[in-house]
């Protein structure tokens, strides 16, 4: 009974705030995966209900008392419904069940790289994402974008521990171990935002690890990637105080800095959201984060670099100038 | 005892076996009853510190950007929480039962090695506390219970976290070992005579089968804790991809004994559900060889089913075929039990009082872990939900459902039996229905945390995601079951001294531990009890002639500790074997042990060969005194 | 069926309790080794170049030869343990102290080999070597507990008379000894089979 | 059958099929791993064919145990305590229960592609 009220309420949830639902997919693969869930979750209720079922029953038998014993030994028709009930018709389900389930499981398989028109390579690092297109030659962090309909192999490799990269929406979660080149398919079948978020206990930031998958149309995603693939304009007023104050040690801007300890800041204006999805793209934000890092990724690797206040103000309108 | 030899038998037990209270013979006592009901408190102190640090996360996460504690305090709570939970409360609470029921089950006088058994309580106290002082350093573990590398390598976790982790398991796995060893050899040496195979109760099928689980899984953890320790003090290479070494050969040996665990947390759990069953159906077991199977069964093939925490870590399909296909067969045997206990039910009369009460609400909990259980066998959707909340939803309902809710039945029905009071029903039924309700508030709401994409152990959330109105009930639900919980704790305490006289067998049970008085006298039988049946103490005749045995000194072994030795299939007598009565040396090895490990996490290797040396010394103090023949 | 139950029947003795509980210590520790012997494996598997580039292959004549020595001294721990029970504390005793003497020949030779190899090149280098000197360190340790319990049983015997306390103690030692030369067999093929 | 054979049918019936799953699990494994493995050694036979075989002989042990178990339900009623029947019946059914596993895990593995 309390299975079926749950149901009914995740049910209602699958069409509105989906935004990291896994009962809202919009690819093959996250559908079958759902479809796979709805099956169980019926056979489920139907097994929690005839429990349920026979502990009512038992509530509702006649009472005996504490000083009579009803009767000894085995009662082999009784017996034998249990064995039925209990061994030979799950066994029967399970089996049906499994075969099911062998046939949904290349559906989420990790693709080869022939059947994927594009591939993009995902590093986990202590609390961020690098993103790297090797066809196209761009580098960008913590947000994806690839062509609606089109399927994309996403190559994930981790630089510290165990991460793990998951867009409910769009597939089944991959971890990223030292040592193992893992794979997942990404194909959304329609425009739109899909947030992710590291799966994998990562440490003091694992909480704040996230990610977008933005799913435009052709067009749209070329010219997202004819944006990112333009260095920025050179001698930009920021550009100085940029390297002066030290940020290039860490951040890499092309033509500018090599830093790789944080994530790469040439398009960073771009972006929708700033430090993996922890606060949104604004410039109150940005300086906000600039002045004191630690206040709002507390452990993450940025020090706050006690800058003045106009320091701040114009390291903040340098990158947010780098579209 | 109207004859003046039956009299005489008690006055030579007494004099051979009572013990004296003070705090000499609290520091030396073997006696497992004793042992037991220490077990029982210590893990239950280890309970509600678990459930502080349950309550502080939950109100931390109750809203959305929750910011009580910081990341690193949270991140050392919800690794505590989980190991104090399974290596510090579950286990020994039902190593509390089992070492205070299991002799009188079988009708024996004391645990076949009661030093050691000593030994195990000593060592898990100080192991638990060495484990809790890393909160005093400020360096409790913090790499959640099941510590993946690379984080947990120095590199990443340089503070002594780890190291308390790893040696703290160790010196746990000593004393888990020890009580395994102990538990094996009295359940199939030392039964009553006539006690066969098929007559061995359930509960302590499901004690064999924890205690085979504990001896083949523990190995598995100790190596991995080994190579770790080695790892990250003097530079060795296991786990570490630069150096030749594997971050998968970690969740392999850790998870070789983790899935086994949660079976060994499980059988026990299972033992005493099929136990309480029969008395308040008030029939014996239906099925029940095919329960006591079902119980070794599930622990055998809980070794081969390991691979499933892995699902998510990219390895080939055909590795995950074998371990889905053990995944699901697995629930075969659970199929049976709980069709088993239901048949029982519905073929008896039940009795409705608050033992029953808390394994109907388990029987329901159960299954609804079981069934999500079996989602995680199925492999697209495990890779979807793992490691989020609906993963922390489905072990809640197994492990809390399956073994908090039987030990709160068995705290209900073997009160009685240890102090020899009854517990307050209306209180208990109160107290259930909170727990119950409390329970499912709190964890329910998981599994759709965890379908609308929560990962675990996030210290804290954005809002905008659905998760703040479930995460808020869960919240309310885990006050709810603290409420439950406290309700039970305040009958316990209370009933002491307020609660009915309970003599001997207050619930007409079919088991030997309510042929004898409550609390059991240190020697439990004044004559060993003869079994000719599965339901020993409904056999009144029986129960008659061991009185009767008693008065012709037949059976009662005055010679010294004695217990009886029999075959382990046929329970025909084989020899009378000879105990230790009380024994220094089980809390000196304990304390030498403790001086070697602490020594070993400080660092100081000279003082950490002294400890060793002490070890060495304590053990062989140990043998000196031989008993005399 | 009622079964008619003599009691006290004449007692048949079946094997101490003390046998039964060595039994459940030999098979935890073989559990441990097992799982350090299958993550060498492990490893090996995964690695193309085992061992590493750079690292002499094991040497195999001194490890055989230190390991039939400490497999023999089986023979001298049963004669010891068979003796005991049948009531013969001084052949017991020289069962021992043949066992005892063949153990210390195993425990220093091997001592020697891993203390030069930890020279050669310490445990820290590769998976190789740390796998290496775990099992090796771990075994020795072993036998090193079992030379201080042999020491223990000799130190009694010579002192008091065989008791069947004591004949039950050296029985189970002679069990924990034969487990311990299984294992340096295990140990010896895992540590040489790059070699073979 | 006399008393000698009866035994060593009994425990038979008990230990085959539980080791055979464990044989097939362990084999098909490290098979499985050591192909997919960076040291993948390649002996050319297809591995379908290797898991087949692997699995084919589990699941024929199995069977034997699960036969010589069944042989023994119904001449076990002697003993006058059920010992022996209590153990035909349990490894009759733990048979049943592991040639089933074996036979799943043989659908598993011949079903999904490897590495």
């Amino acid at each position: 009974m309390f299975f079926g009220a749950g149901g009914a309420a995740a049910l209602l949830l699958s069409g509105c705030a989906d935004r990291q639902n896994t009962l809202a997919p919009h690819s093959s693969a996250a559908r079958s995966i759902t479809t796979l869930w709805w099956v169980m979750f019926i056979g489920s209720t139907i097994v929690v209900m005839v429990v349920s079922l026979l502990v009512v029953l038992a509530f509702l038998r006649r009472r005996g008392s504490l000083d009579h014993v009803e009767a000894r030994g085995e009662s082999p028709r009784a017996r034998n419904a249990v064995l039925v009930s209990g061994a030979l018709v799950p066994a029967v389900v399970l089996t049906i069940l499994f075969v099911y389930v062998l046939t949904s499981v290349p559906a989420t398989a990790e693709p080869k790289p022939k059947d994927a028109k594009l591939t993009i390579d995902v590093g986990g690092k202590q609390w961020f994402w690098t993103v790297r297109y090797p066809a196209q030659h761009v580098t960008t962090a913590n947000e994806l974008h690839i062509p609606v309909g089109v399927p994309v192999r996403v190559r994930v490799h981790t630089d510290d521990v165990i991460h793990s990269f998951w867009v409910p929406e769009l597939n089944r979660k991959i971890d990223m171990i030292p040592g193992y080149d893992n794979s997942v398919l990404l194909e959304a079948d329609r425009a739109g935002v899909y947030r992710g978020q590291c799966a994998e206990f990562c440490g003091l930031q694992h909480a704040n690890m996230a990610f977008y998958v933005v799913a435009e149309p052709r067009a749209a995603f070329g010219r997202w990637v004819a944006r990112e693939q333009r260095p920025p304009a050179a001698g930009a007023p920021g550009a100085t105080l940029f390297t002066q104050v030290g940020c290039g040690g860490c951040h890499t801007i092309a033509g500018l800095s090599t830093g790789t300890v944080g994530p790469d800041l040439t398009h960073v204006g771009g972006r929708m959201t700033l430090a993996a999805g922890t606060i949104p793209q604004t410039r109150a934000d940005l300086e906000r984060w600039i002045g004191d890092p630690q206040h709002i990724k507390p452990g993450n690797k940025m020090p706050a670099l006690h800058l003045t206040g106009s320091q701040i103000k114009r390291l903040a309108a340098y990158l947010e100038s780098l579209r | 005892m109207s004859t003046v030899v039956g009299r005489e038998e008690l006055e030579r037990l007494e004099l051979l076996w009572a013990e004296r209270s003070g705090l000499k013979t609290f520091l030396t006592t073997c006696d497992h009853k004793k042992i037991g009901t220490r077990y029982l408190v210590t893990s239950f102190v280890f309970f509600v510190a678990g459930g502080v640090a349950a309550l502080t996360m939950r109100t931390q996460l109750a809203t959305a950007n929750g910011g009580i504690v910081g990341p690193k305090v949270y991140n050392e709570l919800f690794s505590m929480h989980g190991v104090t939970m399974i290596f510090f409360f579950v286990t020994p609470m039902l190593n509390g039962f089992g070492n205070y029921m299991v002799p009188l089950q079988i009708g024996a006088r004391d645990m076949a090695f009661p030093r050691m058994n000593a030994l195990s309580y000593w060592i898990f106290l100080a192991s638990g506390l060495f484990m809790y002082s890393s909160f005093l350093v400020g360096a409790a573990p913090d790499d959640g219970w099941f510590n993946y590398t690379p984080l947990a390598e120095h590199a990443f976790t340089p503070g002594r976290n780890i190291d308390f982790y790893n040696l703290g398991l160790l010196f746990l796995t000593v004393s888990s070992t020890v009580g395994a060893t102990n538990f094996l050899v009295t359940i199939f040496k030392l039964r009553a005579p006539g006690m066969s195979l098929n007559r061995i109760p359930l509960f302590c099928w499901g004690i064999a089968a924890q205690s085979f689980s504990l001896i083949f899984a523990l190995p598995a953890l100790s190596a991995a804790n080994i190579f770790l320790e080695l790892e990250r003090r003097f530079g060795f290479h296991f786990f570490d991809r630069a150096n030749g070494g594997d971050a998968l050969l970690w969740q392999h040996l850790f998870w070789i004994f983790g899935h086994p665990d949660v079976y060994i947390i499980f059988l026990p759990a299972v033992g005493i559900v099929s136990t309480i069953v029969p008395v308040f159906a008030r029939r014996s077991m239906i099925a029940h060889d095919w329960l006591a199977l079902a119980t070794m069964a599930t622990a055998f093939i809980g070794f081969g089913v390991w691979v499933h925490h892995m699902f998510a870590t990219g390895l080939s399909n055909v590795t995950y075929a074998f371990y889905s296909a053990a995944s699901m067969v697995i629930v075969i045997p659970s199929g049976v039990q709980i069709f088993g206990w239901l048949a029982t039910l519905l073929k008896g009369r039940p009795v409705i009082r608050s033992p029953l009460l808390y394994i109907l609400g388990f029987v329901v909990t159960f299954v609804i872990g079981g069934v999500t259980g079996v989602m995680f066998a199925a492999i697209p959707f495990d890779q979807q939900v793992t490691d989020t909340y609906f993963v922390v939803a489905h072990f809640h309902y197994v492990l809390f459902g399956g073994a908090v809710f039987p030990i709160f039945a068995a705290i209900h029905y073997w009160y009685p039996k240890l102090t020899g009071r009854m517990l307050d029903e209306r209180l208990a039924t109160w107290s259930f229905w909170t727990f119950f309700v409390g329970f499912n508030l709190t964890f329910f709401p998981m599994h759709v945390l965890g379908l609308l994409g929560e990962p675990r152990r996030v210290y804290t959330y954005h809002s905008g995601f659905g998760w703040g109105i479930w995460n808020l009930i869960s919240t309310i639900g885990a006050f709810t079951l603290a409420a439950g919980i406290l309700g039970t704790v305040v009958n316990v305490v209370r009933s002491r001294r307020a609660g009915a006289v309970a003599g001997p067998d207050p619930w007409g049970a079919n088991t030997l531990e309510w042929a004898t008085s409550s609390p059991p006298p240190e020697y439990n039988f004044p004559s060993i009890p003869v079994v000719r049946s599965v339901d020993p103490n409904w056999d009144v005749e029986d129960r008659r002639d061991d009185i009767r045995r008693l008065e012709h000194a037949e059976l009662t072994l005055t010679g010294g500790h004695e217990t009886i030795g029999t075959d382990w299939l046929d329970g025909n007598i084989e020899e009378v074997h000879e105990g230790p009565a009380e024994s220094p040396w089980p809390l000196l090895l304990a304390l030498a042990l403790s001086w070697f490990f602490l020594a070993f996490l400080a660092g100081h290797w000279v003082l950490a060969g002294i400890g060793a040396a002490l070890t060495a010394a304590a053990v062989g103090g140990w043998q000196l005194k031989e008993p005399g023949e | 069926m009622s079964e008619q139950l003599s009691v006290p029947v004449a007692l048949q003795r079946g094997r101490p309790l003390g046998w039964w509980g060595m039994l459940m210590l030999v098979a935890t520790e073989a559990v441990l080794f097992g799982s350090m012997i299958a993550s060498y494996f492990y490893l090996r598997f995964r690695t193309p170049q085992w061992p590493p580039v750079g690292v002499p292959e094991p040497k195999v004549l001194y490890p055989v030869l230190l390991t039939v020595v400490l497999v023999l001294s089986s023979l001298p721990a049963a004669v010891a343990s068979r003796s005991a029970r049948r009531g013969r504390p001084g052949q017991a005793a020289w069962g021992l102290v043949a066992t005892l003497a063949l153990a210390s020949v195993y425990a220093a030779g091997t001592s020697v080999l891993v203390v030069r190899a930890w020279h050669h090149a310490g445990a820290q280098r590769d998976a190789y070597d740390s796998l290496f000197f775990t099992l090796q360190g771990a075994h020795v340790a072993h036998v090193a507990v079992g030379v201080l319990i042999n020491l223990f049983l000799v130190g009694k015997l010579s002192r008091g008379r065989l008791t069947r306390y004591r004949a039950n103690g050296i029985w189970a030692m002679s069990l924990y000894w034969h487990f311990v030369n299984v294992l340096a067999v295990g140990v010896l093929l895992t540590t040489i089979s790059p070699a073979l | 059958m006399t008393a000698r054979t009866q035994s060593i049918a009994l425990w038979f019936g008990l230990a085959a099929p539980p080791l055979a799953w464990v044989v097939q699990l362990l084999a098909g494994w490290m098979l499985d791993e050591a192909r997919c493995g960076d040291a993948g050694m390649r002996w050319g036979i297809d591995d379908h064919l290797w898991q087949g075989v692997i699995s084919g002989c589990a699941i024929a042990v199995a069977t034997t145990g699960v036969v010589a178990a069944g042989s023994m339900l119904r001449s076990a009623r002697d003993d006058a305590r059920g010992r022996t029947a209590f153990l035909a019946r349990t490894s009759f059914s733990a048979g049943v229960v592991f040639l089933f596993l074996t036979i799943l895990t043989l659908v598993g593995v011949q079903t999904l592609e490897p590495c």
